[in-house]
């Protein structure tokens, strides 16, 4: 299953040491890691190990304390996080944030404000200008997110009455029109069941394979973490305590104990043949 | 500088910032229980005033049973303003509550000019001694005792809040009325019992400052000077409530010194505030002891 | 076919302390001129009355709408509206009474070539201009400083709220005190709601003024008084016409004792007059009973409306057409004029062509409250003495070219 | 028809007959679904998402009314008495508690204010005690002394968990309490969910997107698709059906397939 | 999932798709709307086409308080001051640079747009409630500026404003300044709606609903926030300078917090965040009062009449309605007038099948 990518391609990013402090909470202590171009790159761990702080740090939410975080080479520690998205970095959220109000259709449009020029004053007169012209321009590609994603039929409802579900999937949607060269999922498997979650992987591995993207992923579940990821990295307490292949980081007993607890029914799920 | 009298308009300041803050107070409440920006609070202090001086004038009732009944009167009116109006509304959107209030405000505002005529009416003389000399001030002794409810108001708030389990069922309801629900907290007992609190305490300050300078409907304008009062505090903080009140009480006065004797522009004593109001929130966009918005993805 | 005439009054707004007794006053007036009179040549007076709540667009956007309806007159209200239709109403030739006693409506012709002042030749009002009025009071609060014999310079200082209405009066009475020897102090904002005005007080009290012109109206004047009480600020305040009266006695008690102010009636209510019977004869209009305590401005209302009342009836004299000019011309029908029927309540009025200022002669009265003012109503107070209008003096003040429009 | 039916009523601690829920007076979500929880069982209730498991629990709890939805038809029983149509803080004192989807913690508050609110209908002496015993289920709860809303996602589950504790409610309503968890916490939040029901006897209604675990501490468990029940019955039937294996979950005997190589074709097969 | 589209939607091209008006009837029917009140002289007295004026611009100023409270969230009890702003600012521009109105107009708007810039600034940091207090200074500030700046304003007094004037074409009366408001109130609706389906519409509502994940959208939150602040001001100003040529008179009295509130009111009434709900709703507060008034003339000389002193009170009246139809509104239809209007069309849309 491991990747195809070799070392010898520069990671599209790297996080150096990094810290995070909240008072006296330590969220993240002297965490490092690479996430190579192309991968699906897991974070485990337990809860209030600091993964979504990681994922904040990266996504300009949190400025970590100390340390620093690369981009496709460049420094973007002190980058804004509006100006992320126009790096290449998208991201879902943990607990849904959609834009409650708008359209299915309009929360995917906000994902390419980056890439629209027309502004207000030429967005009022908007038969003058260009501004018709490059929205139905957009439109267009939002509509094959729709199509991929399979969210056709509620393009026209509002966001904040589809079921937890179908949010989690407008909110893929969003993050993918944003074209982002690195795709942060923060627990995009969270409250699905065993049919959906195939559904979101398979989006996954299209977006990995497919669209290009790398995936930087944190996920509870084992089944889904050890089936789709390249790489997995393990947070217990803000520190990196293991990194590896998923098979390697699941055999290290500390991880075990940490994350999983001892080897019982819960694991046994994982441990179960897996027919390729 | 004229020392003495900056000494009195400080004094003076203090003496009517505690009003303030008593206003400012029951503000705070309303919006810990329920987010609301309570726009007739000014309208409380009138509606509090003018049925004590119905009674003190029309019926000849003694003070304390005037006041007495007074008090009474808010406790029914806060709740049935609460289960008339605001119950309806619970659910929707904060604005619209916050709208409704202002529609409040001025059905009362109007209402009271309505019953009561537009002339300012005095109080009948209600303690011997009128006044006190307080360090060269001459201050009413309403005022004075106004002071001490203050404390004590102020004390009971913030017992309530911390230790008491109804307190935490309000703060839970501001925060967010379906899980106050779902733990058994009733959202309307909630807000009624904010509402009736609120009104109780904006009327004892609406009779003191109806002694001190007749009832009229500018009493309502306590309602606005209570904005930059809680603004200062910080909306949700009751102690912050109480000192933005004096801030702004010896604000006012000081801006009158320095209007007087070198801007000569007529204006400061009012607008100082608005403008403080402002400077502050440039600095601190919580106010003073406001709490910061919890802001995790 | 009825004569359509405006009434811009103030029942709501900041002023409607003084501005319901004298719309009451109009409209009575009118109403009892209708019954009694049969209205004006035999036409009745439909007036339209309209509360702008003293806002002055309100007012500008009503008179729109009545220029439409084409009335013939107004009676009108406060200083900031009747300024801002000086315009209108000379391009549209309504004549208008208000109840603005500025100065600057007085320029009839427009010659006094003062900076901002207009010709108002439509503009007309019962009684002694607001700055004239306060130059009376002036010149007798020189007098009580000299007969009092106190040492040094007195102190002046104006007082009131950033409106056209108070600053109407403000730099003519300031000129005029410099001239008569007063030190001029920097004036006192308060707004013209009620409030708490201690600190205004305390500084008062500091800067040791002795003579203070109250420009607001009763309703924040009195909470000047009773917070200059409190402060034991010991100062001889002079009342605008507006700022004192009655209900402004009671209202504010003791601290409104010793108030000198001009009232522009030769009588106040329930004094003995030849014309006192048709004042309560109007007042009966909207007081049945007849029980009701008039305020000084009732009686200065119905003054007002039977200036306008007698003008359209000159108008109308000889088959002639009420028309707004024809109005205009009935004011200057007439010298030393007292609307017929009102000997000894109104005070005659003399308007030219060139200058609109009706009187000079102000007649000033002090207001007297002994004792507890809070129970019992106005009237009651009167009949014990414990509210007393108590004439002080009339000043006739020369009628000085330089002096108009000012 | 179905099992649920079967079961007596009298064993029945709630019993949903036959309810009908729109939202917004156009939406109808449910349609004639009936369930039974039996006195101190636990039920799981299954199904995809959107198929109405949450809106059968806020039907329950009365907490509907505060969405704009509305119970049209049928009734719910609690204890033999009717409580559709009743405000969701009587419900609560009768003692049905509901977990909320999403966690719903007060975030501007503390651990310690939290868990005293959920204590908030009781007037008893002993919420110190039972606080104590929260912490004893989540010590890490204990060490979080600042304002709830800075907790991780599985913090706050715990603390919504525990909440539901204080309450001492005779029926929880547990929307998804696994979700979020990392695999050790999800076993001991099971593992806590079974001792509840064994040692303090609360009988609980489990909507579970972990059909494993769910149907591991279920007794019995029900199936929903598009508002209604499809499938019934107990735990150890449901688990070796062959759709419900194949649909919830995922494997076939001891197999489990790999989500890599579920690619381009779309198996789904509905009931209705 | 029950959709709410419309029936007989067969959009085929994304450009229609994109439409404003979803359906062919609602697209009629705004030209309808707009040809009659373009024919209105013909049938309306100068004092109805009068309030027809008021609507419209109290209207344009509504829909930018609705940008601002309805759209971006942003609650704004100032609007009064800077819907004065404009007018002043035109006034001045016309007599002080004796710019034709017509420029004046739009001139206003910028300026006053810049004003609100300023005054939003602090919107870049405050939320919610907070903000909204802000402005509430910024309304009395303001308020203090008109009363005090002579130059600009006229002081106290207020200033007198000309009418608009076109190559020769003087609109001084109801009749002709009509179609001057209808233009400006197309103009200004077309624009919103615009504004609304393009990137900077959808990054202001981005922001209300989860301004947190708008930034990680790229969404520029000061900016957007401030920006706001701008358009809300641009429009108010534009109103404003309507205002003032119709008015012909200009006084800082007019500008106060009842009016801010007005405002709010008729935002709230018409329905937040909707571009038609602000025009109805400020449709609803222009009427309103006249109806009091009509009620109270009908009652006049009657029983109840005299028992309620109606004749003299009449100005409570009227604020005790508008007061009492706020909260009417808000407990009967919390969405405003246009949700009504959609409930009415969804439900003959779909009948007789309500469910
Ligand atoms: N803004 C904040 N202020 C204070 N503490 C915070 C803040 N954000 C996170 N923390 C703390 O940092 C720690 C790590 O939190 P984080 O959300 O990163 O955990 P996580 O690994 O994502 O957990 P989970 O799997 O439960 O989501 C937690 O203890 C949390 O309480
Ligand atoms: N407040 C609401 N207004 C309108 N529709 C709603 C509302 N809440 C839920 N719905 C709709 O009701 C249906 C059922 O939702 P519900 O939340 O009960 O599903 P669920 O089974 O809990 O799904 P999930 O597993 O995703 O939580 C969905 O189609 C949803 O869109
Ligand atoms: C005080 C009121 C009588 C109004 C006054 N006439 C004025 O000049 O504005
Ligand atoms: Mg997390
Ligand atoms: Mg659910």
């Amino acid at each position: 299953m491991a990747a195809d990518t070799g070392t010898a391609v520069a990671p599209i990013l790297a996080a150096e040491h990094v810290s995070l402090r909240f008072g006296g909470v330590r969220a993240l202590t002297e965490v490092s890691f690479e996430v190579r171009r192309g991968e699906v790159f897991s974070i485990i761990g337990p809860n209030g190990a600091g993964k979504t702080s990681m994922v904040n740090c990266i996504s300009g939410r949190y400025r970590p304390t100390e340390g620093r975080i690369r981009f496709d080479g460049a420094d973007i520690t002190r980058v804004p996080t509006r100006k992320r998205a126009a790096v290449g970095i998208g991201r879902t959220f943990q607990n849904l944030a959609l834009f409650g109000h708008m359209t299915v259709l309009d929360n995917i449009m906000v994902g390419r404000h980056h890439l629209l020029k027309h502004g207000f004053w030429t967005g009022m007169p908007y038969w003058l200008g260009g501004a018709q012209q490059e929205e139905i321009r957009h439109r267009r590609e939002v509509e094959e997110i729709i199509d991929f994603l399979e969210i056709q039929h509620v393009r026209k409802a509002t966001a904040g009455t589809l079921s937890y579900g179908l949010r989690k999937r407008v909110e893929l949607a969003r993050a993918v029109a944003l074209k982002p060269k690195l795709i942060l999922l923060d627990e995009p498997m969270a409250g699905m069941n065993l049919e959906e979650k195939e559904d979101m992987a398979r989006f996954i591995l299209d977006l990995n394979e497919e669209w290009g993207m790398t995936v930087l992923m944190i996920e509870h579940d084992m089944g889904v973490v050890m089936d789709i990821s390249h790489r997995v990295m393990v947070l217990d307490f803000g520190r990196k305590i293991a990194e590896g292949t998923p098979e390697a980081v699941l055999a290290d007993p500390h991880v075990r104990r940490a994350y999983l607890g001892e080897a019982d029914e819960v694991v046994h799920d994982l441990d179960e043949p897996v027919t390729a | 500088m004229d020392w003495s009298l900056l000494l009195q308009l400080t004094l003076n300041g203090l003496i009517v910032g505690a009003l303030y803050g008593v206003v400012a107070m029951s503000f705070v409440l309303i919006y810990k229980a329920s987010q609301v920006v309570n726009f007739a609070q000014g309208e409380f202090l009138l509606v509090g005033a003018w049925v004590c001086w119905w009674m003190l004038t029309e019926w000849q009732l003694p003070f304390w049973a005037g006041f007495l009944f007074t008090l009474a009167f808010m406790t029914l009116f806060g709740i049935i303003l609460q289960v008339v109006v605001l119950r309806p509304l619970i659910g929707e959107p904060v604005i619209s509550v916050i709208m409704a209030t202002i529609g409040l405000g001025i059905f009362f505002q109007a209402l009271m000019k309505w019953i009561f005529g537009v002339f300012a009416k005095p109080f009948p003389p209600i303690f011997t001694t009128e006044r006190i000399n307080l360090l060269g001030l001459e201050v009413q002794t309403v005022y004075l005792l106004s002071l001490g409810i203050s404390v004590l108001i102020m004390a009971g708030f913030a017992w309530f809040f911390t230790a008491s389990k109804h307190g935490l069922a309000m703060r839970a309801t501001a925060f967010d009325q379906q899980v106050a629900q779902s733990l058994g907290v009733s959202v309307p007992k909630v807000f009624a019992m904010s509402w009736a609190i609120s009104a109780v305490v904006s009327a004892v300050a609406g009779v003191v400052v109806g002694v001190v300078n007749g009832v009229s409907s500018a009493l309502s304008f306590y309602g606005i000077k209570v904005f930059p009062a809680v603004i200062l505090g910080g909306l949700d903080s009751v102690v912050g409530a109480v000192l933005g009140g004096l801030i702004v009480g010896v604000l006012e006065n000081w801006a009158q010194y320095l209007d007087a004797n070198w801007l000569n522009w007529g204006n400061m004593y009012s607008i100082a505030p608005f403008y403080a109001l402002i400077l502050i929130l440039l600095v601190k966009p919580y106010g003073l002891f406001g709490t910061k918005n919890i802001e995790r993805v | 076919q009825p004569i359509p005439l405006g009434h811009l009054m103030d029942l709501s707004g900041g002023t409607s302390d003084v501005g319901t007794p004298f719309a009451q006053g109009v409209n009575d007036t009118f109403a009892w001129v209708n019954k009694t009179r049969n209205g004006v040549a035999g036409r009745s007076v439909n007036v339209l009355a309209h509360d702008y709540g003293y806002q002055a667009p309100r007012a500008v956007s009503q008179y729109q709408a009545w220029s439409r309806d084409r009335v013939v007159g107004i009676m009108g209200w406060g200083t900031a509206d009747t300024e801002a239709l000086v315009r209108f109403v000379t391009r549209d030739r309504i004549p208008y009474v208000s109840g603005s006693y500025s100065a600057a409506l007085t320029d009839a012709a427009g010659k006094s070539g003062r900076q901002g002042v207009e010709a108002t030749p439509y503009n007309f009002f019962y009684g002694p201009s607001y700055s004239d009025a306060l130059r009376a009071m002036l010149q007798w609060a020189a007098d009580d400083w000299k007969a009092k014999g106190k040492p040094g310079r007195p102190k002046y200082v104006h007082m009131g709220a950033n409106h056209p209405y108070p600053n109407s009066p403000k730099a003519a009475g300031e000129a005029l005190a410099q001239e008569l020897g007063f030190d001029v102090l920097s004036p006192v904002t308060f707004a013209l709601t009620p409030g708490d005005y201690t600190a205004q007080c305390l500084t008062l009290k500091n800067q040791g003024a002795n003579y203070a012109y109250l420009g607001n109206t009763a309703g924040s004047n009195i909470s000047v008084l009773r917070a200059c009480q409190t402060a034991g600020v010991d100062v001889q305040f002079l009342g605008n016409v507006w700022g004192m009266d009655e209900n402004a006695m009671k209202a504010a008690g003791t601290a409104a004792d010793g108030v000198v102010f001009p009232v522009r009636t030769a009588a106040v209510w329930g004094a003995q007059a030849p014309g006192m019977a048709n004042v309560q004869a109007i007042s009966r209009i909207s007081d049945a009973a007849g029980t009701a305590y008039r305020p000084v401005h009732y009686v200065a209302g119905i003054c007002s409306a039977m200036l306008m009342v007698e003008a359209m009836e000159t108008a109308a004299a000889n088959g002639g057409q009420v028309t707004g000019e024809r109005i205009r011309d009935g004011f200057y029908a007439r010298k030393d004029w007292i609307p017929k029927g009102f000997e000894g309540v109104c005070v005659p009025s003399t308007f030219t062509a060139n200058d609109h200022r009706g009187q000079l002669n102000v007649t000033l009265y002090r207001s007297r409250v002994a004792g507890d003012t809070s129970q019992g109503s106005v009237k009651d107070l009167v009949a014990a003495g414990t509210i007393k209008l108590e004439p002080v003096t009339t000043v006739a003040l020369p009628r000085k070219a330089e002096w108009l429009g000012w | 028809m179905s099992a649920a039916l079967q079961m007596t009523a009298s064993s029945a601690l709630l019993e949903v007959n036959n309810i009908e829920v729109v939202y917004n007076d156009v939406i109808l979500v449910l349609r004639g679904l009936s369930l039974s929880v039996p006195q101190g069982k636990i039920v799981a209730l299954l199904g995809a998402n959107g198929a109405g498991k949450s809106t059968t629990l806020k039907a329950i709890s009365g907490l509907l009314k505060t969405e704009e939805g509305a119970v049209t038809r049928g009734e719910i029983r609690f204890g033999g008495d009717r409580i559709d149509g009743i405000d969701p803080h009587v419900i609560v004192r009768r003692g049905i508690f509901q977990v909320m989807e999403g966690r719903r913690i007060i975030s501007d508050m503390t651990c310690l204010e939290n868990l005293r609110l959920g204590a908030f209908i009781r007037s008893d002496k002993e919420v110190t005690r039972d606080i104590e015993m929260v912490y004893s289920y989540f010590p890490r709860l204990k060490e979080r002394t600042g304002l709830a809303g800075y907790l991780s996602g599985g913090e706050q589950q715990m603390l919504a968990i525990g909440r539901a504790l204080m309450a001492r409610p005779k029926l929880i309503l547990m929307d998804e309490p696994s979700m979020g968890l990392s695999p050790l916490l999800v076993k001991e939040v099971f593992g806590i969910i079974r001792k509840l029901n064994e040692d303090l006897g609360i009988t609980i209604l489990l909507v579970e997107q972990n059909a494993r675990m769910a149907l591991s501490v279920a007794s019995y468990g029900y199936v929903m698709e598009q508002g209604k029940v499809v499938l019934d019955g107990t735990a150890e039937a449901l688990a070796s059906n062959e759709d419900v294996k194949e649909f919830y979950l995922g494997g076939h005997g001891a197999e489990r397939k790999s989500f890599r190589n579920l690619k381009s074709y779309k198996r789904r097969k509905r009931w209705l | 999932m029950p959709s709410l589209a419309p029936a007989g939607d067969y959009r085929s091209s994304y450009r229609e798709d994109m439409t404003i008006f979803l359906t062919r009837n609602s697209r009629i029917g705004l030209l309808i709307g707009i040809v009659l009140v373009a024919c209105a002289p013909l049938a309306l007295g100068r004092y109805e086409l009068g309030l027809l004026i008021n609507i419209g611009f109290l209207g344009i100023a509504a829909l930018g308080l609705n940008i601002l409270v309805g759209f971006t969230g942003q609650i704004s009890i100032g609007h009064a001051a800077f819907f004065g702003f404009g007018a002043f600012m035109s006034a001045w521009l016309h007599e002080r640079w004796h710019i034709p109105v017509v420029f004046c107009i739009p001139l206003a708007g910028i300026a006053t747009a810049l004003i609100g810039l300023v005054f939003g600034a602090p919107a870049a940091r405050l939320k919610g409630l907070y903000l909204a207090i802000a402005t509430l200074a910024a309304q009395f500030i303001l308020e203090d500026f008109f009363a005090r700046a002579q130059w600009f304003t006229g002081g106290v007094a207020g200033r007198i404003t000309e009418p608009f004037e076109l190559f020769g074409w003087r609109a001084d009366r109801e009749e002709s300044y009509l179609y001057v408001v209808l233009a400006a109130v197309i103009v200004m609706y077309a624009f919103a709606a615009n504004l609304m389906r393009t990137r900077d519409g959808r990054a202001l509502v981005a922001v209300r609903d989860h301004y947190l994940s708008a930034e990680v959208m790229g969404v520029n939150l000061a900016y957007y926030r401030t920006l706001s602040f701008g358009i809300a001001s641009f429009y108010a100003g534009v109103g404003g300078a309507l205002y003032a040529h119709y008015l012909l008179f200009v006084s800082v009295e007019a500008f106060n917090i009842l009016f801010s509130i007005q405002f709010l009111g008729m935002v709230i009434i018409g329905g937040l965040g909707s571009i038609m709900g602000s025009l109805m709703g400020a449709a609803f507060m222009v009427l309103l009062p006249e109806v009091v008034q009509v009620g109270a003339d009908a009652l006049a000389g009657g029983a109840i009449d005299r028992a309620l002193k109606l004749g003299s009170s009449i100005s409570f009246l009227r604020e005790m309605a508008v007061g009492l139809a706020i909260i009417l509104f808000l407990i009967f239809e919390p969405n405003g007038i246009v949700h009504r209007w959609q409930l009415i069309k969804a439900y003959w849309k779909l009948y007789p099948y309500s469910h």
